[in-house]
């Protein structure tokens, strides 16, 4: 049936034999060029999500603040005053494995551009970093070249980047992970939809001139001049461009004729007409040859594939053109009206007056594939969690401060200053709390007494040694770390980084890791509004930690009321909540013997709920004066990081923790626990702190 | 009392400008385009930072060929108060408004810090409330911050008590490990001959309110709203 | 790729490429070029002396001669392309063939 | 500057100028072109047609031949110099004057 389409030409779009011919029944014929690859693109797994779609449907995504969930640019959760903040992560990793500087450039300026096309006025960034050890020059050079381009990118818009993680593990080696989130504030009444509608409506095209970037792997035209190939062109991002584009839209959206805003992306023209035209139920025509071009000679195969950065396609009433237009001639954009909304829920491309695509817009997404498989657990995997941690659990009084001295000194642990000092974080003097300062950073809503607290989070080994442990865990400890900042967590984003779904293993972990995320953000209640799939990141043939970076954003009433995680002289410790340890998948089993292994600690989502809202009632009260969650490294570790910052020591008794865990110094100082925090009060305050902690039903023991 | 922030494409220090103009010294203050040919309507000038044509070629180069510019150089020539920041000093270095020029950081990294820089004299409108040797907390956050001059030059701009801000530690001690970005002499900021327009490289406009790290950059900028008065009585 | 010559009416247009070299006067401080000395000799280049880091800019514009190309290059390098405080620049014009 | 030819014994070192013109690949989006050709239009050079910017560095190093010092310099530029997924480059050797 499909005889006359190559393998080659097959193995360029990125289908199989069997998705081709599923494209020639829908059709009823043999595809064109250009439908081809607009077909290839929206059936990737990128845009069509083919093997994630149907395990995301577990995922809670509505409460009474959502007011966006998945399913747009980014979703938005109502703050109260009339505000939503709007936010999402994307990964970049791939192309940052090419290119390091450019690719974490152009991954901020994708996520960027997702915040403002909702409409709303980005005001953080945030990046999750997941690399191979830096001893190895070829990781030094990415990591430099990624931190690099996320400074370079995001301090030229102007918008701060205030937090993030970072973690480094041999298994993200060839393959390191690249995760940017945004945060903007938009007035409900303002929240801008990529729906197309009005039928006789016009589609414009603004921002950068259109080049042959990125167009995946080689192109008709290469083909058949293979010297004149463009595999694989690196795109280089324009800060400076977003910038002019990013105020210029926001303008945009006061013009009242305005009824659609939708950024370029992956597969650049193709996934934003069909998207456009698939939410409105309507059709799209547009013609390339009114689509400005960087270079000369570019087929409409090309044009509709460029993923040239910095561009945005807008839907206007004809009667609104003229304000449009005149918006971004103020700022020295170009604006091409390249086609019309119509009535026939079709995306048809004209090249000049020869039609070179035309497919109904459903095609492109409601068919696109899905594929559920079977998941099947490695038994290499299982038997590291069920080993014996004994011979390790033997640490003497005596190598305590050592062991300590270490772990603070290791990748995981030791201070980001030397990255974070590189990305302004005091730009739009909002930032209350600053990277390092506290466990979220924290930002303030000007105008208002309102804030946000914001943080990504995962640990990926709880995620390798027990998928839905691990991912109940990257959503608790992330909600943690705002709480720790005294905010309420409202809502979640998150970017599901992983090897291969089409190895039962690889599809194992994807599956249990959405299902134990899912338990959590139902427990804890913050619903997904967005989010992002990265699949097949793997390195010869081995996958990487498995790893679902979650983004959380929380809220405060009144900013005043935080706390960051640095102890002032003078202060008492006081543990909240969990006081058993475990070893398993520790940073002290990682960085003392090089072993991942174990089971994860234990999450009771109850008690975990209860530790938060501990957290948050004591810092709202003043009675905690610095909070500070125990993750990494265990509960020596976090004392050591809230004493730092001030230069300050303390007399910690740890009887009480060392017999929670019978006797074991090793799980006492350095065991990892979900569900527990370090509060530093004014002495005068116990009594107050033990009255709370009681009404709560949390126990508190002082250290 | 109305400032006026003169704003590039590529300018991202605007909206600090105005919120610490408008909230923090509660005064008036005014957005005006480079397309804009005059700046009569202003009292006191605000170059903020920024990425001004995305910092090509030089920081400043391009912008400093704005049609604004021109008005700008008027203002200052009939010695209205000019104050430029970071981006707004790369500026008007290129625009030879102020001497010498703006290198990328001896490090090659961008820095992003809360600083302290040493009041070097209060010739200027700007420092006119400050004692010479006060110490400002302010924020830095630049990848081309390296004052450089010739040693001549350098010479010059003491004698004639152009430099106006040395980068020190908290009490005023100034020395190289807290010099962020390997300027000549610790030069965080400079004057013309004159003393109206000023360069600096941290950002007083970021530091208007203790919730947000601290509020120095009002001792600058308030200054400038009393001095202009003067100077516009000149 | 045709070169041309100079002797044709002013009127006639022609295509050319200015290669600008664009380095630091001597007595700026280079910090980019020496960490990039540094950078080669850790990778075993110890016969490196020293490193000058600088710009290149390859401009193409039409002009009725390359004298008065070569010109014009001079007047955009002193106007914006260099920088007179720090920098020096030198010019390289090639003839294109037209199009 | 006397120009040493390179009948020499190879124990011999001498000193060479080896100029690196970085450029990016022809099809690579070069933002930084771009605006400076949009900046040298808006001052009236109208005749420009298209400007690509790259890196100029200036190396100097000894080598017993030019041959040596132009093989060295390829290698660093393959190594760390130039960064081969999108840039281009082209090295000239000068012999130097010996201290
Ligand atoms: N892991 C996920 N969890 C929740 N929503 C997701 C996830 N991955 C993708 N989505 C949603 O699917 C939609 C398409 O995502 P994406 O292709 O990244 O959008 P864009 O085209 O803006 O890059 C978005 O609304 C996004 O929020
Ligand atoms: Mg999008």
């Amino acid at each position: 049936m499909s005889a006359n389409v190559t393998d080659a030409v097959l193995r360029e779009v990125a289908l199989t034999r069997a998705e081709y011919d599923q494209v020639v029944a829908l059709l009823g014929r043999e595809p064109t060029q250009v439908e081809l690859g607009m077909f290839g693109a929206m059936w990737s797994e990128h845009c069509g999500y083919k093997n994630s779609r149907p395990l995301l449907k577990h995922f809670p995504t509505t409460g009474e603040r959502v007011l966006q969930g998945p399913g747009e640019n980014a979703g938005a959760v109502d703050i109260g005053d009339g505000l939503a903040v709007v936010f999402k992560i994307e990964s970049h990793n791939h192309p940052s494995a090419v290119e390091p500087y450019q690719g974490a450039a152009t991954g901020v300026g994708g996520i960027v551009r997702d915040i403002f096309t909702m409409g709303a006025r980005p005001i953080a960034l945030l990046n999750s970093l997941r690399f191979g050890p830096l001893d190895r020059p070829r990781n030094r050079y990415l990591f430099g070249g990624v931190v690099g381009g996320i400074g370079g990118y995001g301090n030229c818009l102007g918008i701060p980047t205030v937090a993030g993680d970072i973690f480094f593990d041999e298994r993200y080696s060839g393959n390191p992970l690249v995760n940017a989130m945004c945060v903007g504030i938009v007035p409900h009444e303002k929240i801008m939809r990529a729906t197309a509608s009005g039928v006789g409506n016009l589609v414009v095209l603004v921002g950068a001139d259109t080049g042959r970037d990125g167009i995946h792997g080689a192109t008709f035209a290469s083909v058949e001049n293979p010297e004149e190939s463009h595999r694989g062109v690196v795109q280089v991002g324009n800060p400076f461009l977003e910038k002019l584009l990013l105020e210029a839209c926001l303008e945009a959206l006061d013009v009242p004729g305005v009824v659609a805003m939708q950024d370029l992306g992956a597969a650049g023209l193709t996934s934003s007409t069909v998207e456009v035209a698939s939410k409105g139920g309507l059709g799209v025509e547009i013609d390339v040859q009114k689509v400005t071009r960087r270079e000369s000679g570019m087929t409409a195969y090309e044009v509709m594939l460029s993923e040239s950065q910095e561009r945005m396609l807008i839907i206007v009433e004809p009667s609104s053109l003229g304000d449009l237009v005149a918006i971004f001639d103020r700022w020295d954009l170009h604006s091409d009206v390249i086609g019309v909304v119509t009535d026939d829920g079709r995306v048809r491309v004209l090249d000049g007056n020869a039609v070179v695509a035309d497919v109904p817009a459903t095609y492109y997404t409601d068919d696109c594939p899905i594929y559920i498989r079977n998941g099947v657990e490695s038994p290499r995997i299982a038997a590291l969690r069920e080993q014996d941690l004994s011979e390790w659990d033997t640490l003497d009084a005596a190598d305590v401060l050592p062991a300590l001295g270490r772990l603070l000194a290791s990748p995981n642990i030791c201070s980001r200053r030397p990255v974070v000092s590189t990305y302004d974080h005091t730009i739009l003097s909002n930032t209350v709390v600053a990277p390092l300062e506290g466990d979220a950073a924290v930002v303030r809503i000007k105008g208002t007494d309102r804030g946000l607290a914001v943080k990504t989070d995962c640990n990926p080994r709880y995620v390798f040694l027990d998928p839905r442990l691990g991912g109940m865990h990257a959503v608790a400890e992330a909600a943690r770390n705002v709480s720790c900042t005294g905010a309420l967590p409202i809502a979640l984003t998150n970017c599901l980084n992983f090897g291969s779904p089409e190895k039962p293993e690889g599809y194992f972990q994807l599956e249990q890791a959405i299902l134990g995320m899912t338990e959590a953000a139902e427990a804890l209640g913050t619903p997904v509004v967005s989010g992002n799939v990265s699949l097949y990141n793997e390195s010869g043939d081995e996958a990487i930690l498995p790893t679902p970076t979650i983004g959380i954003v929380g809220v405060f009433d009144d900013v005043r009321k935080h706390a960051g995680s640095a102890a002032p002289a003078g202060s008492e410790l006081w543990l909240l909540g969990e006081l058993r340890a475990t070893l398993g998948g520790s940073e002290y089993l990682a960085t003392m013997y090089g072993t991942t292994a174990g089971r994860p600690p234990a999450l009771d989502l109850a008690l975990e709920r209860s530790v938060q809202a501990a957290t948050r009632v004591l810092i709202g009260d003043g009675i905690a004066r610095a909070a500070h969650d125990t993750s990494e490294g265990g509960l020596l570790v976090a004392i050591a990081e809230m004493l730092i910052p001030n230069r300050i020591g303390a007399a910690i008794d740890l009887g009480a923790v060392v017999e929670a865990n019978d006797g074991s110094l090793a799980r006492a100082c350095f065991g990892e626990a979900a569900s527990r925090v370090v509060v530093a009060i004014d002495p005068a305050d116990r009594d107050a702190l033990a009255r709370r902690c009681s009404e709560l039903g949390v126990e508190a023991t002082m250290l | 009392m109305r400032f006026g922030v003169v704003i590039f494409p590529g300018s991202n220090g605007d909206h600090d400008a105005l919120s610490s103009i408008e909230r923090g010294l509660g005064e008036e203050v005014v957005p005006v385009w480079h397309k804009e040919r005059s700046v009569d309507h202003c009292d006191a000038l605000l170059i903020p930072g920024g990425f001004s044509y995305g910092d090509y070629l030089r920081a400043g180069a391009i912008a400093r060929f704005s049609p604004i510019m021109d008005a700008v150089a008027e203002f200052a020539e009939q010695g209205g108060p000019v104050l430029g920041i970071c981006n707004g000093f790369q500026t008007l270095t290129e625009a030879r408004l102020l001497r010498g020029a703006l290198l990328r950081n001896g490090s090659l990294h961008f820095v992003c810090a809360w600083v302290y820089v040493r009041v070097e004299t209060d010739r200027t409108p700007f420092t006119a409330e400050l004692d010479p040797g006060a110490v400002l907390r302010l924020p830095i956050a630049h990848g081309q911050g390296r004052y450089f001059v010739t040693p001549e030059q350098y010479a010059e701009l003491e004698a004639n008590d152009q430099i106006v801000f040395r980068y020190s530690d908290a009490h005023g001690e100034v020395h190289d490990d807290h010099n962020p970005n390997a300027s000549i002499g610790h030069v965080a900021g400079v004057s013309n001959r004159r003393g109206n327009v000023v360069g600096l490289m941290p950002h007083p406009e970021r530091a208007y309110e203790m919730g947000i790290g601290g509020d120095d950059g009002l001792r600058i900028l308030g200054a400038v709203s009393r001095a202009a008065m003067r100077a516009v009585r000149v | 790729m045709s070169v041309k010559t100079d002797e044709v009416s002013p009127a006639v247009k022609h295509s050319y490429l200015a290669e600008v070299f664009i380095s630091l006067k001597p007595v700026v401080n280079d910090p980019e070029g020496l960490s990039i000395r540094d950078g080669l000799r850790s990778l075993g280049y110890a016969e490196v002396e020293s490193v000058r880091a600088g710009k290149y800019l390859r401009v193409t514009l039409s002009a009725a001669s390359m004298a008065d190309a070569e010109a014009a290059v001079a007047r955009m390098c002193d106007q914006l392309l260099a920088n007179p405080v720090m920098e020096i620049y030198r010019i390289q014009l090639t003839a294109l063939a037209d199009h």
